[in-house]
């Protein structure tokens, strides 16, 4: 009995130590995790404002980037001001079903109110489909209103991926359902 | 060494055959495929050469020349500026040794860029088949385009004064670059035979909006032109697509050349704010129904309730607005709920009769909307006023 | 046993992958790329050392030994899980790009059985030190089989060469000369386990010559 | 008497004639190979330069590229006796072993079922998975449990079909100056448009003649039903095949596709016919489904195993994606071949009595269930007929 209890408390201390040094190596490791996955969306920003970058300018150093939880399928909002021009600019992570899995994509829309870019970041669809559309145009005409993007844009091409070509649709209809919101000047 | 050749050399042997009959056999395939090559491409060019020689029954060689060099621009569907064609190749079709035809091969661009040949017949000077080499349009649209389509090709005549290629529904962007080949070809046609274009001697004097209230909603626009070897003056109605109508104060109509010249010359102007129409007219109340479209699909629509003279206006009431329930959408507007932006211009335009009115800020667009609605009621009142 | 002898039998004569034939999931697994076996190794090679040496501190004196033997299993599970969520934080914060690659097969180190073997069948009964070089002699193995195996799939399977992030030697001139091009079927699951079955024959047959000859020798002496 | 013999299979004829033995019977088998080798050199070979589209290097190439298969197979084989057996270290060792392994019979059919312009290392390889994996890892000849050419082909076909179309696939030089097949065998034809309507996966061929002669766009061997049918012949008058397996093969496809046919409201015969002149259902049944080692050795299991075979061609397809299901089903049936050689080799000795009737009511019970599945999914693949009506389509 006395020799089952003094194991227990082996067991026990071994996991207090434990947990204590894993406690200590999270601390360390914690920020850095941290600053790396906000690096990783700030390059993923720094793509769609590459024009309006030096080379080795970050996106920080030019804009405001303000950061707002979304709702529905736009998971995040990044909203975008520049430092010296003013212009406002919001960037929506935006996630809608397409085929079986959810396409998640990046929708970069200007003051004007037209697209200033997009992204794929996951795909939806099947693995065939869905790899094709990394990385995919929509042949969407250049600065065109973030309206007009829903009827507009072209099913990827090589690929009819109708249910997934749905996915992309709601998308863009869930950014110009909120954009206006966001940017305002309607 | 010769040890271990006594052991090995069995293994060496077997191995050296292998790696001869892998170079020799890759040799080989190799051969094979690049040859196979050659007589894909041998296919392919006389599959598109049959092609041409379809169009003109009866024809049997055709022998590839240079063509004449014109550079032209044409506009692009849906305003993507302006683009040049370029021709890829031009062919002579024979018929033993007489000439029957020409086939351009030219590169336009639909939605993306775009390769067809357009044959045309030296006999009558008309198009008389067409053909598409290679296109990237998306494919749900592009199929869209069926027999009936390209069979408008067969026979057109080029001297048609109003030649233009019919529309297909829905697929504008694909249409247009077959109108954009066959103008392009005319070109090359008249640079290269002894062919003229035909042309409208017609010139736009001036193109304003419909005042008069007995006609403003079947043709809301009216161009002053002159035309014809004798300078005839005339006024013309227009539908708001630009199409005549009929002459002001009515009359013989237009000859179907001059009509079709008319569209063609408005439709290039632009000098007219389209965003703004009238919708009814009600006598017996003096009411006018106008309306406009902002950032919203549905438009926007007033009421405006004239004086007898109908040369000024009593009172405006908007029947529909932004249906933004909410002053969210209207960004970052803050004056109040709306229809705050739609009331508060009105009540600028009434404030002082300028319709050049100050736009509502962070609202810019429903404020553009309504500027030219006051605008063009601006004008509808002052043409009344110098009417009487 | 020498310590020298201790530290390479894990690299030929016990190797854990091509002779126990252990930790199959991982080398079946991430070997699609050298850099991916190079960073696996890492990771077996930390939590192996560490993990024998906790476990041999741990059941070294007798006394201590007495108390953790009845609930030895949770202890070396305690032990190892510690270790490999250590390793993976360590990863994900220094190595991001690794971890994303090796992704799931970081967190399942806790229940490969190379280490638990080891500790089970090693460093549970020898001094810490001896259980330090058995563990990094046997982890050393471990990743010399998996580059062994990544080699040859990636070679075959994609025509380069991925040594660590941009080294990459891209060997594709030497199949245009050839006039070949790579088999994408080794770098999927099946391509894994006929390169698998293929090494290990081949390990085997060295063994087992190695072994006559050894048995020949003993028989020449014996009759002496 | 055969049925006392011990040992390793196949016995086929050693015992009951006289003088013959292996040696015979492969030089049977080489020459039953030989009039469809000669028709796949003719149709891509000679045809193709009397009509003047090709010279005389590549008019040589199909002939060297199914011999070049067997020779690597009989390296291949060399090299790796050589490596696993001490004893035949050496030329006589190695020629004694390899006398009695039929050793280029794998690489021959390997290259034959292959389009005519697979690059060659393809076939090395396919010759290495065949011959090395699929044959000497299980044993050697006698042991090997799957049909080792059919294994290099499905490794082939797994992974290497892009890099087949890309250096020209199925067409030769003649073939390729045809627009109409609109770049496709028969059966992709079929698999990709999923519509019985002999306009449009007959016609563009020709007629059902051109399908029985050969000319029609396929793998190098595999189009000749003519010349299959030859060899066919020989190879039963020799007594290498049992006659029986290839036509209970061919013949329960062509009752199913006829059945197929009416369910989708094509009753007409040309569709039966289509499908068993199509792609390598000949080749595979006369060459292949025959195969001694791989395939049950008594009679009853031969015809099971056979008709099997029928169903489960019919179902790969016609319901897969897969445009050819002939090697796939017999690879996939080679896994049962042990169970169905015993369980028929017990009914056949015995007949069917209380114990062996439920063995014999299991084959019958499978085959039937096959059958019907085939017949309504297939039939409901190319049609709405049995889905709508009916609504049995959507249980599948």
């Amino acid at each position: 009995m006395k020799k089952a209890l003094s194991s227990a408390v082996v067991l026990l201390v071994l996991g207090i130590i434990c947990g204590a040094v894993l406690a200590l190596v999270n601390t360390i490791t914690s920020p850095v995790i941290a600053q790396y996955e906000l690096d990783k969306k700030m390059e993923a920003l720094e793509g769609f404002f590459a024009d309006e970058l030096t080379s080795n300018q970050k996106i920080a150093d030019v804009f405001d980037v303000e950061e707002i939880e979304g709702t529905g399928g736009i998971k995040t909002i990044y909203l975008l001001e520049h430092k010296t021009e003013q212009t406002k600019s919001a960037v929506y992570s935006v996630s809608a079903l397409g085929w079986k899995t959810n396409v998640d994509m990046m929708i970069a829309v200007d003051e004007d109110m037209t697209l200033r870019g997009y992204a794929f970041v996951t795909n939806g669809g099947t693995e065939a489909i869905g790899l094709t559309m990394i990385g995919a145009t929509l042949n969407l005409a250049d600065n065109i209103s973030i309206q007009d993007t829903v009827q507009d844009y072209d099913s990827v091409g090589g690929v009819s991926a109708p249910v997934t070509g749905s996915g992309v649709k709601a998308c863009f209809q869930l950014v110009a359902l909120r954009v206006s919101q966001d940017l305002g000047g309607e | 060494m010769k040890v271990f050749f006594g052991k090995h050399g069995f293994i060496l042997i077997l191995v050296a055959i292998f790696v001869l009959i892998f170079g020799l056999g890759g040799v080989y395939s190799r051969f094979m495929t690049s040859e196979l090559e050659e007589h894909i491409e041998e296919n392919a060019t006389g599959a598109e050469y049959a092609l041409y020689l379809e169009m003109f029954p009866g024809a049997d060689t055709l022998t590839p020349y240079t063509p004449g060099e014109v550079s032209k621009t044409y506009p692009l569907a849906g305003g993507r500026g302006d683009f040049a064609p370029t021709v890829d190749k031009a062919l002579k079709i024979l018929q033993g040794t007489s000439e029957k035809g020409v086939v351009y091969v030219i590169n336009t661009k639909g939605k993306e860029p775009m390769k067809v040949g357009v044959g045309i017949s030296l006999e009558n000077d008309a198009c008389v088949g067409i053909a598409v080499l290679e296109q990237n349009d998306t494919p749900d649209y592009f199929s869209q385009l069926g027999d009936p389509f390209y069979s408008q090709f067969d026979a057109k005549a080029l001297s048609d004064l109003a030649l233009a290629v019919d529309t297909f529904a829905g697929v504008t962007y694909s249409s247009k670059a077959f109108e954009i080949a066959l103008f392009y070809a005319r070109e090359l046609y008249a640079a290269d035979y002894d062919f003229v274009i035909p042309t409208v001697a017609m010139t736009l004097v001036k193109l304003e909006y419909n005042f008069d209230p007995t006609t403003f909603i079947a043709s809301p626009y009216i161009a002053n032109i002159i035309y014809g070897d004798q300078d005839t003056e005339a006024a013309v109605m227009l539908s708001a697509s630009f199409d005549y109508v009929g002459l002001v104060g009515g009359g013989t109509d237009l000859e179907a050349d001059f009509q079709a010249a008319v569209k063609a010359l408005a439709q290039g102007a632009g000098t007219l704010n389209t965003q703004a129409s009238f919708v009814s007219f009600d006598e017996e109340n003096n009411t006018l129904v106008m309306q406009t479209k902002g950032y919203n699909p549905n438009a926007i629509q007033a009421s405006i309730v004239l004086n007898d003279t109908l040369d000024i206006v009593v009172s405006i009431t908007f029947v529909s607005m932004e249906t933004y329930a909410n002053q969210g959408g209207y960004g970052d507007y803050t004056g109040g709920p709306a229809p705050a932006v739609e009331n508060n211009l009105r009540n600028q335009y009434l404030a002082d009769g300028d319709p050049n009115v100050d736009g509502v800020a962070g609202a810019t667009v429903s404020s553009n909307a309504v500027r030219s609605l006051l605008q063009l009621l601006d004008g509808f009142v002052e043409a009344q006023n110098g009417g009487e | 046993m020498t310590v020298k002898d201790n530290f390479f039998k894990g690299f030929i004569k016990e190797n854990p992958l091509l002779v126990s034939v252990l930790g199959l999931c991982p080398a079946l697994a991430v070997t699609t790329k050298i850099e991916n076996a190079i960073g696996m190794g890492f990771a077996v090679l930390f939590v192996l050392v560490l993990s024998n040496l906790l476990v041999s501190l741990v059941t070294f004196r007798p006394k201590l030994r007495e108390l953790v033997m009845p609930v030895r299993i949770p202890v070396y599970i305690v032990l190892i899980a510690s270790l490999v969520v250590i390793v993976e934080m360590l990863m994900k914060a220094f190595l991001p790009e690794l971890f994303q690659s090796l992704g799931l097969f970081i967190p399942l180190i806790v229940v490969n059985c190379i280490i638990f073997g080891r500790a089970e069948a090693y460093a549970g009964d020898h001094k810490p030190g001896e259980s330090v070089i058995d563990g990094a002699g046997m982890a050393i193995g471990f990743t010399l089989a998996i580059i062994l195996i990544s080699l040859i799939r990636e070679v075959l399977g994609a025509g380069q060469i991925t040594i660590w992030k941009s080294a990459v030697l891209d060997l594709s001139f030497l199949f245009d000369f050839l006039g070949i091009e790579p088999i994408a079927m080794f770098m999927k699951p099946e391509g894994a386990f006929i390169t698998l079955g293929f090494i290990l024959a081949a390990v085997a047959a060295i063994q087992n010559r190695v072994n006559a000859k050894k048995n020949a020798k003993k028989a020449e002496g014996g009759a002496k | 008497m055969a049925r006392f013999a011990g040992g390793k299979a196949p016995f086929l004829r050693i015992s009951d004639q006289p003088n013959q033995g292996t040696g015979i019977i492969m030089r049977d088998f080489m020459i039953g190979l030989a009039p469809v080798i000669l028709f796949s050199w003719y149709k891509n070979g000679i045809q193709v330069m009397i009509d003047g589209n090709i010279g005389f290097f590549e008019m040589l190439y199909p002939l060297i590229f199914i011999l070049l298969g067997g020779l690597m197979s009989l390296i291949m084989e060399g090299i790796t006796l050589y490596i696993i057996h001490p004893d035949s270290r050496s030329l006589k060792g190695v020629m004694a072993k390899l006398s009695t392994s039929y050793p280029m019979v794998p690489g021959l059919l390997l290259a034959m079922v292959l389009p005519l312009y697979t690059p060659v290392w393809v076939l090395i390889f396919g010759c290495f998975m065949g011959t090395v994996v699929g044959k000497m890892l299980f044993g050697g000849f006698g042991h090997n449990i799957f049909n080792p050419a059919l294994i290099g082909y499905l490794t082939i076909a797994v992974t290497l079909t892009g890099v087949i179309n890309a250096a020209g696939g199925v067409f030769n030089a003649s073939e390729v100056l045809v627009d109409s097949y609109a770049g496709a065998t028969p059966l992709t034809l079929l698999s990709r448009i999923k519509e019985l309507d002999y306009d449009k996966l007959v016609a563009p061929y020709g007629t059902l003649w051109n399908f029985f002669l050969g000319t029609i766009p396929g793998a190098l061997a595999e189009t000749g039903a003519l010349a299959i049918l030859v060899s066919y012949g020989w190879l039963v008058y020799r007594k290498v095949i049992k006659w029986f397996t290839p036509l209970i093969y061919v013949g329960t496809v062509f009752v199913l596709s006829w059945f197929i046919g009416i369910a989708s409201g094509e009753p007409g015969i040309w569709f039966p016919l289509y499908s068993i002149l199509s792609g390598g259902l000949m080749f595979g049944a006369v060459f292949m489904a025959t195969e001694p080692v791989t395939t049950p050795r008594n009679p009853l299991g031969k015809v099971v195993f056979a008709l099997f075979l029928g169903v489960f061609t019919v179902l790969f397809r016609y319901i897969s994606t897969l445009p050819e299901g002939v090697a796939t089903s017999i690879v996939f049936l080679n896994i049962f071949t042990m169970p169905i050689d015993n369980w028929t080799a017990v009914i056949r000795a015995r007949g069917i009595k209380k114990q062996t009737a439920i063995k014999a009511s299991v084959f019958a019970v499978l085959f039937i269930a096959l059958v019907l599945y085939a017949i309504l999914k297939a039939g409901s693949m190319y049609t709405a007929f049995i889905q709508g009506p009916i609504g049995i389509g959507g249980w599948f």
